[in-house]
């Protein structure tokens, strides 16, 4: 019985590598060059989808963080565990992209780009609220204060993102390549929906890994009795 | 006019960065769901 | 009521300490000092970074000044002890917030003697500095007194503070450097009034939100 | 009367009462107030000597005392307060820090501060700790102050004989469970334990 929720998990990340290699091929492959930025643009193929995926991780790891905060429930804990741990991943991920793509549109690596930079502050943000997690020992503890520092963070984000760009502000506003044709369009979804398969199955299996780590901590459940015989 | 030649190499070290950071993670996530399975079973078989 | 008990509270116990305050502001000076050997003995460079160093050196004592004001809340605690009285968990927030904000001002004016001398910046609007200095103060005095709360209260406190902080406060950082800056070295393009609109918002929200989740980090 | 051995959860449960955590599960009422959804009223009438003292030490004893009465909304003045320490043999201490302090005279002053709220129940975790022979004698003197004002008191000790003699009811626990409840006057003899939690009056 027990052995089938997890099963979820591998199908949903067994979909999405099919949808990533296939999507791959194809911009790798068969998409034709970009007429300004060439070959290099085929970047664009995997970093956009892992920017798209890396911020819906994090939404939903706020909207587990309302969850845990205003409903409670270990389910919610696990999950914005899950989430945030899967979303700094794909934000890592997301500034190394970041910097092989800048590196020959722009001749640096890193070149303080308003998102790119958001993005890099945002990751030690959250990495900060799950090193809070490793250091805090009560469950209910943690749970309430990652919900709570992860609410901070997420509300953080866009002034974060204005503030940075108005300080770059000097710097030419990017273009980003434009996706018109079909051609450029489909690899794009396929690995979106890959990469967003994959990580579904990722934080399904991760909220596991949570829950069951919090199921060792929790037990033994205290004895109720005992304590309600008094009053 | 302004067209980038070439950087075959930064596209194929960005589907390989991808590739293994992926993977790598799912495979570590894979990892600590059996670590952690186990050792609840072996706490299931001690009590 | 409950918030003037708060604040009272929190004067007190940082005037019996004002002498970690006073340690703290060697540090800032110090770390003010460390600075401008990272440039050189450039007169002009080192007043083009003034603005920086001065935050910096703000950023960098003020989580020894949040750490500090609940050290003395979670020896004995002395915090629990309050909110069974019961007092209002947002009174205590926000007494604590604003006493750290008074500290962090005085600690922020204390040290831009020392940057006008160090690094030669003119300084021809102190009403308006000490303006920015409040209003920075403030951003780093509302998140950083609910993470100190937090982590007062945890194994690695040192680590985890910093951690947790500064990501947060990079828009502070960035209005507050660029709006000293602009007041230092002249504001021809009158950005000067964006910046403090940015800090007003980032202070606003935070208070708020901060204050609105306190007593869930206090309570649970 | 609440006793029991070392981690059997006697100053958790008191914990609980007083509202300082939160059970895991299940809830519980004082004066038919519910902890989880009253919390605050609640805590209008519980106080609690917890073995946390609550002090600050940096601060002087009277001042610890004011800083709590102005959250209570009682007058803070020094002429109010000194009878509070005089009470519990502190008066003359009133201007030094509990820094300072002995373990008997940080009990003391968390006693003082216990005395400070208007409690109709009052939790004490092992009052006895730390104090001197009249230390006994003062706590003695208090519970049966409160008791004669009405209120409640609940007190973890080991002390069976005295908690037996001042309490009226006792409970044993043992790894969180109630494992025996009775006349306070038995417990020595029947539980079989040197770890009483007392419960006094008729909470």
């Amino acid at each position: 019985m027990e052995r089938n929720g997890e099963m979820r998990a591998y199908v949903l990340g067994a979909i999405g590598v099919a949808l990533l290699v296939w999507g791959s091929w194809w911009g790798l492959f068969w998409a034709p060059r970009e007429s300004f930025m060439g070959d290099v643009q085929r970047i664009m193929y995997v970093h956009v989808p892992v920017a798209w995926n890396a911020m819906l991780a994090l939404t939903f790891a706020f909207a587990c963080a309302l969850a845990s905060l205003l409903r409670g429930g270990w389910k919610w804990d696990s999950r914005l565990e899950a989430a945030m741990e899967v979303g700094v991943a794909l934000a890592v991920l997301l500034c190394i992209l970041g910097s092989i793509w800048a590196k020959p549109t722009w001749g640096v690596w890193w070149d303080w780009d308003p998102r790119l930079t958001t993005t890099a502050i945002m990751v030690s943000a959250f990495a900060g609220i799950l090193a809070l997690r490793h250091f805090v020992d009560d469950p209910v503890k943690r749970a309430t204060w990652s919900a709570v520092a992860a609410i901070v963070a997420f509300v953080d984000v866009p002034i974060v993102y204005f503030s940075v760009r108005w300080w770059n502000s000097l710097h030419q506003l990017q273009s980003s390549p434009e996706t018109v044709s079909r051609a450029f369009h489909w690899p794009l979804r396929i690995n979106a929906f890959g990469i967003l398969f994959l990580m579904a199955g990722m934080i399904d299996l991760r909220a596991r890994v949570a829950a069951l780590r919090l199921e060792g901590e929790l037990a033994p459940p205290l004895p109720e009795s005992g304590r309600e015989g008094v009053r | 006019m302004g067209v980038i030649e070439g950087g075959w190499e930064f596209v194929w070290a960005a589907y390989g960065v991808t590739a293994a950071v992926l993977a790598g993670y799912a495979f570590s996530i894979h990892l600590r769901y059996r670590a952690e399975r186990r050792r609840r079973e072996r706490e299931r078989s001690a009590t | 009521m409950q918030l003037v008990a708060a604040v009272h509270k929190d004067l007190l116990l940082q005037w019996r300490g004002r002498a970690q305050a006073i340690a703290i502001f060697v540090f800032g000076a110090t770390s003010l000092l460390l600075f401008s050997f990272a440039i050189g003995p450039n007169a002009e460079a080192l007043r083009q970074h003034a603005a920086g160093f001065i935050w910096l050196a703000l950023l960098l004592s003020s989580t020894l000044t949040l750490a500090e004001s609940f050290q003395s809340e979670m020896e004995e605690h002395a915090l629990e002890g309050l909110l069974l009285l019961p007092a209002d968990a947002r009174a205590l927030y926000y007494g604590k917030a604003l006493a750290n904000w008074a500290q962090l001002t005085l600690l922020g004016v204390a040290l831009v003697p020392l940057t006008v001398v160090l690094y030669d910046a003119p300084l021809p609007r102190a009403g308006g500095l000490l303006g920015i200095i409040m209003l920075g103060a403030a951003g780093l005095s509302g998140p950083g007194t609910l993470y100190a709360a937090m982590t007062s209260q945890t194994r690695a406190q040192q680590t985890l503070l910093p951690l947790l902080l500064f990501p947060l406060v990079v828009p502070v950082l960035l209005a507050s450097v660029k709006a000293t800056s602009l007041l230092i070295l002249g504001d021809p393009m009158g950005q000067l009034r964006s910046w403090t609109i940015l800090l007003v918002c980032f202070d606003a929200i935070h208070w708020s939100v901060c204050g609105l989740l306190f007593d869930r980090v206090v309570e649970d | 009367m609440v006793t029991g051995r070392n981690g059997s959860g006697k100053s958790t449960l008191l914990r609980i009462l007083a509202t300082a955590i939160r059970p895991h599960r299940g809830t519980a009422r004082v004066e038919g107030l519910d902890l989880r959804g009253q919390t605050r009223d609640v805590r209008r009438r519980v106080a609690l000597l917890s073995h946390h003292h609550y002090l600050y030490d940096s601060l002087t004893a009277l001042e610890n005392l004011q800083i709590a009465a102005r959250f209570l909304n009682r007058d803070p003045s020094r002429k109010a307060l000194l009878p509070l320490l005089a009470e519990v043999g502190l008066a003359d201490r009133a201007d030094d820090a509990p820094v300072g302090f002995s373990a008997g005279m940080r009990k003391r002053l968390a006693l003082a501060r216990v005395l400070l709220p208007p409690a109709s129940v009052v939790l004490l975790d092992e009052p006895y700790g730390q104090l001197d022979p009249p230390g006994f004698r003062l706590v003695d003197r208090l519970v049966a102050r409160w008791r004669e004002q009405g209120a409640t008191v609940l007190m973890a000790t080991h002390l069976l004989e005295r908690g037996g003699d001042l309490c009226d009811g006792a409970i044993v626990l043992d790894e969180g469970r109630l494992t025996w409840e009775g006349p306070a006057r038995e417990v020595a003899a029947q539980s079989g334990l040197a770890a009483p939690v007392l419960v006094e009056g008729g909470a």
